[in-house]
């Protein structure tokens, strides 16, 4: 089926990881094979509005990538049916029928968005102004959404959902909610400058590059109230007001607060999807059910089975720049893998 | 001589007559609203005063000196020192010469005040005699010596760097006004005195100068319009006068005998403050010593602006000014005339009104009194000191050494000295706290108050009440227990620029006493600008508003002096510079006592105190 | 309030309820707050339903009352638990339903920590031995009375006498559930509708014709608290939470509470008169407070049993104006005449609070 | 009033929609410091008055932000500057203290 005489390198996700990967392996003169589920590529960051910290346009950058591979095998809305160990290599058979024999695969899965409506205690699709921070991105991208009133004048951020909680199967910190908070939570000042804003988190984990400053800003100059407890219970008030109750453990009392609108930071949980392709190419899982890296130091790129290679946030909570360097690496460690082999 | 008009009187002096009556009167309100203003006490001191013998001389001695003769211009810059007492000191001899010229040709007219200003146009020679031409000889010779001043004046608006001055205030419409005026009174006095020198008599200046005139405007008539304009220009000066800086002029007389019978700033507006305020001469030398000035944005807040915003009752800017100042007394220091800008502004602070009241009941005197009995030496570190533990166990390692029998009153926790909260202007709350720690001090039986930090040091020289202890910087200590020979210093190689903390030096006057202590253990070298030109470190407790962002750049200027020294490392003897120069500096910051124990050993074991 | 979203996370929490053979167990203190529900239960599954409902005069209380008072350890409470379950094992049942919130609580709590601790479970069984010489399974299923009306809500609704519907206006009448803290937030896998959107009683009133009405302090304490209401100086405590439930649901204008745990009704109904007499305020319509009823007196209305026969003079809020809105008869001569037709005695009448 | 032996109890929530922070909102203005406070207690930790009258810089702050009276903490203060020195955010400490002292009402 395919003329060149380049060699193939099966993708596993359309996503950053998956689109930075082929970008590299195009470079390094291989034959990426791109396959992703949904009907286009760029994954959560595609559906994302802005970049933190340089406040960039998610779309600009997917599109950008998209244009650095356009001579990559692109499948859309096409799964990974089997992984068969050749003698040499793999057969990779998708649902589109195409078969696909390569030497080495890259899983670049990534993530899923932690359903929401999991943590009961929010209400999210329960009551009418509870949306998630993905919810909150869709309706900056300009997609309507009825839960986010006109001129809201108080709206919460709650952190941690679904992360950072045994009960919910996610004991991991999802790394970039708490930064998405405080920049959401500026976009929404600078939307609704009326409005009074509160984040109600755990701990914030603001550790990346310019995270802090814009955390000052976000008090400085937005006046963004940050309160340490977390959301533990929320009602619908009359008139579609959401009361939220936390402990405020700075003061150690309880606190309650009326909103028109919360928005839950909903973290990253691994993708089913990812399970199924770890059966299918005997992949081992590691304890937080992310795919388990040959050891998460030197080798997060490598897996347990020769040829397969990780990259992105298949493996664990990532930021959009390291999940982006993990896949160059991937590239690179392919790439070495390949040659080593001829 | 005789007189040329008989009347003894023409138009052309109403001018020059109405501003004088305008100044004189207007001098002699104020002299009375000052005095009114006066606490009794401060009045009844003042009067008495004035007819002390030492204080009478002491008080000419200085007017002659500072008013005239700016002897301490002369030690800042002689251009600028030649250029202010050319003009004062030349012009203060044309009236005393022009009076003794009217007492000595025309007696009968002493009682026209404007008869010396005018001589020359009132009078016709008839002959010349010694003493005439030697006193016209005298009034061209000041007139000259005026004329170049003015000429330097002139040169100094443009390149102000000659005469040592980075920036100057910039000058209001009225100050301009008032500054054209004086430089057009005596070239148009040459001008005056050159027309009619034929007829009154000249010396060297006039009399070439009437010769050229008259080659080409012979006739007398044209003698008149300078004259006129002569008076003219000295009248718009006058009128000027109590609404620009020359104010200074008369206010300054006042100020001196007000100060030299011990008179204090005791509120930001009234009296004493009001003399000083008029006696700015907005020189702008304040503005060069000012650290903050090295932000374009604060120059307007030195010293010079605030009296002039006080003079125009500008509370907003007032309340600004006086809020962002570090307090640290340079401008004070340079101050030609001795304005008190530190002083003004914690009395404007003090005005101010507080809706919560402080409340230190809660101080458990008692147990901390208890806390600091059993020995003859205490030690009070201070809170600043408590942020520098270096200070307190280099203290400690010091006392141990020498075997002297001490307790650290607040090693835990204290209470504070007082001098923040005094610096804010809040000034019976820290009256309040000082009555705490007096408590304290005197019920611990100990006879001896080590100080480390200057900013409590001078809080308790100042204002502390302390009977039968004695107050003493550990810097005067440690030297007692070195000449005591209880501590043995080694000297060290390294040399050290020591840094003036402000509340030490120009607070406390303590200079040389570090730097011979310095000097006993290691080499000492010199910042360009030190001892009572020491710049603020930047980090004061003295400015409420400034942030710690804008305190950078002051910092970073005050280690760049010190930096000129091309020292190994930065000493100096106050924690809060300590650790404001620490933060950017690039080499070694220490206290004094670290480096004297660094360099010492004990010789004594007994447990005694000195 | 989206209805879809929580009917999305109702489907997630329904548990299996066997249609009849049930081992029925009785709760300490319902027979002496409101002593007809237990019996109307049994009436009502039995000669309505047609249910084989078995219950023996041997059991006792389950001991959940005095665990979560502090008064006794878990492992005594176990041992309880354990004979009563001997009890129904002797009796052949494998059905459990016990008719108070803290025992089935209290049983799920001993079943779920012996499914995690076999060993708790080998021990307790020997000391149940050692004690009384009985053996006991344990119950194949475990409901709560309330899951049992809920599982034949329907059934009731299709003989229904009257509806909760206003008489006069036809509209559904507002009513505010209240499940018991024990019921579900221990172990809301074992409830019908979860901890946060319970549908246990709420399927009730929407069968029966009612609107559910949701406020922002519904999931709140009912007041009671146990070991803090039987400190007397707490009680204070207890009370200001119930305080807190009323002045949420003011604004909401809830015409009845429909609970299924026998604190939950006594508290909420009781504390509105010790509100009433310390506020002055009253939370119904005219001066009357709210009526709190269980769910055995609301299907009893529902089913047309005489209101006086299900025990509801016993409430302290006045149900008389319930009982008009829907459009039941009563005499209000009889309220207060016991089964014999003797006179009980009117009770004093509070000072804000309106009753009959 | 009948007696029962006990009495409702106030509820301690701080209810945030609702308490009065305008006492805040006027400190900011004046200090805009007091914004980026992010409560690491490092001025309580030092304070000098904190050991004899519970002050804590810190606490006032956030007691501002929940409309709670903090006027005996602050009434101790002295106003020694080590909350300055040791705030890592570089509050004008004592200016917000001063501030706060005379607008308080």
């Amino acid at each position: 089926m395919f003329l060149t005489m380049k060699e193939n390198v099966v993708i596993i996700g359309g996503g950053i990881a998956g689109m930075e990967a082929a970008r590299q392996l195009l470079l390094l003169g291989y034959n990426p094979i791109v396959v992703e589920q949904k009907e286009q590529l760029g994954g959560h960051v595609g559906k994302w509005h802005r970049l933190f910290p340089d406040m960039s346009s998610a779309q600009d950058l997917v599109r950008r990538m998209e244009e650095d591979i356009s001579e990559a095998n692109i499948f859309l809305e096409t799964k990974v049916n089997s992984i068969n160990r050749l003698r040499e290599g793999y057969q990779v058979m998708l649902s589109n029928g195409v078969n696909i024999a390569c030497r080495a695969i890259l899983i670049a899965s990534g993530f899923k968005l932690f359903d929401a409506t999991r943590k009961e205690e929010y209400g999210y699709g329960v009551y009418d102004h509870v949306i998630t921070n993905a919810d909150l991105e869709a309706w900056f991208n300009g997609n309507a959404d009825p839960r986010i009133p006109h001129a809201p004048e108080s709206v919460g951020f709650v952190h941690c959902v679904g992360s950072r909680d045994l009960k919910a199967g996610n004991s991991q910190c999802s790394k970039v909610c708490c930064m998405t908070a405080v920049k959401q939570a500026i976009e929404i000042k600078e939307r609704f400058p009326s409005a009074r804003v509160w984040c109600f988190y755990m701990d914030l984990r603001l550790f990346g590059k310019k995270y802090e400053d814009f955390y000052i800003g976000a008090q400085q100059d937005y006046a963004v109230q940050f309160v340490r407890g977390r959301i533990s219970e929320v009602s619908e008030a009359l008139g579609g007001q959401i009361q939220v109750k936390a402990e405020d453990t700075l003061t150690g009392k309880p606190l309650r607060v009326r909103l028109d609108l919360l928005v839950l930071m909903s973290g990253m949980s691994c993708n089913p999807e990812m399970t199924r392709l770890a059966r299918m190419a005997r992949l081992d899982i590691d304890s937080d059910g992310f795919l388990k890296s040959l050891d998460n130091i030197r080798s997060i790129n490598e897996s347990n089975r020769p040829g397969i290679f990780f990259a992105g946030a298949c493996t664990g909570t990532k930021t959009v720049p390291e999940t982006l360097a993990e896949a160059r690496a991937a590239a690179l460690d392919i790439h070495r893998y390949l040659q080593k082999g001829l | 001589m005789i007189d040329r008009i008989s009347s003894g009187f023409h138009p052309f002096v109403l001018p020059f007559l109405a501003g004088m009556i305008f100044v004189l009167g207007y001098c002699l309100y104020g002299i009375i609203k000052i005095l009114v203003q006066l606490p009794a006490e401060d009045r009844k001191r003042f009067f008495i005063s004035l007819v002390t013998p030492k204080t009478f001389l002491k008080n000419i001695r200085d007017i002659f000196c500072d008013c005239l003769l700016h002897v301490k211009l002369w030690k800042r810059n002689r251009l600028l020192g030649y250029m202010h007492s050319s003009i004062a000191f030349g012009w203060f001899m044309l009236i005393v010469l022009g009076h003794i010229e009217v007492i000595l040709f025309l007696p009968h007219r002493i009682h026209l005040f404007y008869y010396p200003i005018f001589f020359n146009f009132f009078v016709a020679e008839t002959d010349s005699t010694i003493q005439g031409s030697l006193l016209f000889f005298l009034m061209d010779f000041f007139l000259l010596i005026i004329l170049s001043g003015i000429a330097l004046a002139m040169i100094k608006r443009v390149r102000s760097r000659l005469f040592g001055m980075r920036r100057t205030a910039r000058p209001s419409l009225l100050n301009q006004i008032g500054l054209y005026a004086l430089w057009a009174i005596f070239p148009l006095r040459l001008l005056a005195e050159s027309f009619t020198a034929h007829i009154s008599g000249g010396s060297f200046l006039t009399e070439p100068a009437n010769w050229v005139f008259r080659q080409f405007l012979g006739n007398n008539l044209n003698m008149l319009p300078t004259w006129w304009a002569y008076s003219i220009s000295l009248g718009v000066f006058m009128f000027v006068l109590p609404f620009s800086r020359y104010m200074h002029i008369p206010a300054e007389m006042m100020l001196i005998p007000l100060r030299n019978a011990g008179i204090k700033i005791r509120n930001a507006r009234k009296g004493f403050a009001r003399v000083e305020v008029w006696s700015c001469p907005n020189c702008g030398v304040c503005i060069d010593a000012c650290p903050m000035s090295v932000d374009k944005a604060n120059i307007k807040d030195c010293t010079v602006y605030l009296t002039r915003q006080i003079r125009r009752g500008n509370e907003r800017r007032i309340e600004e000014i006086s809020d962002k100042c570090l307090l640290c007394g340079k401008c004070e220091a340079v101050c030609q005339v001795g304005v008190e800008g530190p002083a003004l502004r914690i009395m404007t602070r003090a005005e101010r009104k507080y809706a919560l009241p402080q409340d230190y009941s809660s101080i458990p005197v008692e147990s901390l009194t208890e806390a600091a009995k059993g020995s003859k030496v205490l030690y009070y570190g201070g809170c600043m000191s408590q942020l520098v533990p270096s200070i307190g166990r280099s203290m400690e390692s010091i006392f141990r050494k020498a075997g002297v029998d001490y307790k650290w009153m607040d090693r835990d926790g204290g209470i504070c000295c007082g001098r923040p909260m005094f610096l804010s202007g809040r000034i019976k709350e820290a009256e309040e706290i000082v009555r705490k720690n007096e408590s304290v001090i005197l019920g611990s039986g100990a006879g001896t108050l080590v100080v480390s930090c200057p900013i409590c040091y001078k809080m308790f020289k100042e204002k502390y009440t302390l009977p039968g202890i004695r107050i003493v910087h550990y810097i005067n200590y440690i030297e007692e227990l070195i000449d005591a020979g209880r501590l043995q210093v080694t000297r060290s190689d390294l040399c050290y620029v020591y840094h003036d903390p402000c509340e030490l030096g120009r607070g406390a006057g303590m200079y040389e006493e570090p730097r011979r202590l310095i000097g006993r253990i290691a080499g000492i070298a010199e910042a360009p600008k030190n001892r009572s030109e020491s710049i603020c470190c930047g980090g004061s407790l003295g400015s409420l508003t400034l942030s710690f962002a804008k305190r950078e750049k002051m910092t970073r200027n005050a280690l760049d002096n010190l930096y000129a020294a091309k020292a190994d490392a930065l000493v100096t003897a106050c924690p809060l510079c300590q650790t404001t120069f620490s933060r950017y500096a690039d080499r070694p910051v220490r206290d004094i006592a670290e480096i004297v124990d660094m360099q010492t050993v004990g010789t004594i074991t007994k447990t005694d105190s000195i | 309030m989206i209805y879809e979203g929580k009917q999305k996370i109702w489907k997630d929490y329904q548990k299996e309820i066997p249609d009849d053979h049930w081992y029925y167990v009785r709760s300490c203190i319902r027979q002496n707050f409101f002593p007809a529900s237990e019996r109307k239960f049994t009436d009502i599954t039995k000669d309505i339903l047609g249910k084989d409902v078995y219950e023996t005069p041997y059991h006792t209380t389950c001991g959940g009352i005095a665990y979560h008072c502090d008064a006794i350890p878990q492992e005594t409470a176990m041992t309880i638990v354990a004979r009563q379950f001997a009890l129904m094992t002797e009796t052949g049942y494998e059905n459990y339903v016990p008719s108070c919130v803290t025992s089935f609580g209290n049983y799920i709590e001993i079943l779920e920590t012996w499914r995690e601790f076999p060993e708790l479970e080998a021990r307790i069984r020997e000391q149940l031995w050692k004690a009384c010489r009985r053996e006991f399974n344990k119950p194949k299923y475990i409901a709560h009375t309330s899951d049992l009306i809920y599982h034949w809500r329907n059934v009731i609704a299709e003989k229904a006498a009257h509806r909760l519907i206003d008489k006069e206006t036809g509209e559904p009448l507002r009513m505010a559930e209240h499940i018991g803290c024990h019921y579900a937030k221990m172990f809301p896998s074992k409830s019908i509708g979860g901890a946060e959107y319970p549908y246990v009683l709420a399927g009730m009133i929407e069968s029966w014709g009612g609107q559910v009405v949701d406020y922002p302090e519904r999931r709140h304490c009912c007041g009671y608290g146990f070991r803090q209401y039987h400190m007397k100086a707490n009680r204070g405590y207890c009370v200001s939470n119930t305080h807190k439930k009323f002045e949420s649901m003011e604004p909401y204008g809830i015409q009845a509470i429909l609970t299924n745990c026998p604190g939950c009704c006594y508290f909420m109904d009781r504390w509105q008169y010790v509100i009433a007499e310390q506020t002055g305020k009253t939370y119904g319509k005219d001066g009357f407070g709210i009526p709190v009823f269980t769910y055995e007196e609301l299907a009893g209305l529902v089913l047309g049993y005489d209101p006086w026969d299900l025990g509801l003079q016993l409430h302290q809020v006045a149900v008389e104006p319930f009982l008009d809105r829907i459009g039941v008869e009563y005499d209000p001569k009889a309220k207060y005449l016991g089964l014999n037709k003797e006179d009980l005695l009117k009770p004093e009448l509070p000072t804000n609070l309106k009753c009959f | 009033m009948t007696d029962f032996g006990f009495k409702l109890s106030k509820s301690s929530a701080i209810e945030l929609d609702k308490v009065d922070t305008s006492l805040y909102e006027r400190l900011c203005q004046a200090e805009p410091g007091a914004r980026i406070c992010m409560n690491c207690g490092s001025c309580g930790a030092t304070c000098t008055a904190g050991p004899y009258s519970g002050m804590s810089l810190r606490k006032v702050i956030l007691g501002l932000q929940r409309g709670q009276d903090v006027r005996s903490m602050l009434s101790g203060c002295m106003l020694c500057g080590k909350c300055s020195m040791v705030c890592p955010r570089g509050i004008n400490t004592r200016h917000l203290i001063l501030t706060l002292c005379r607008i308080y009402d």
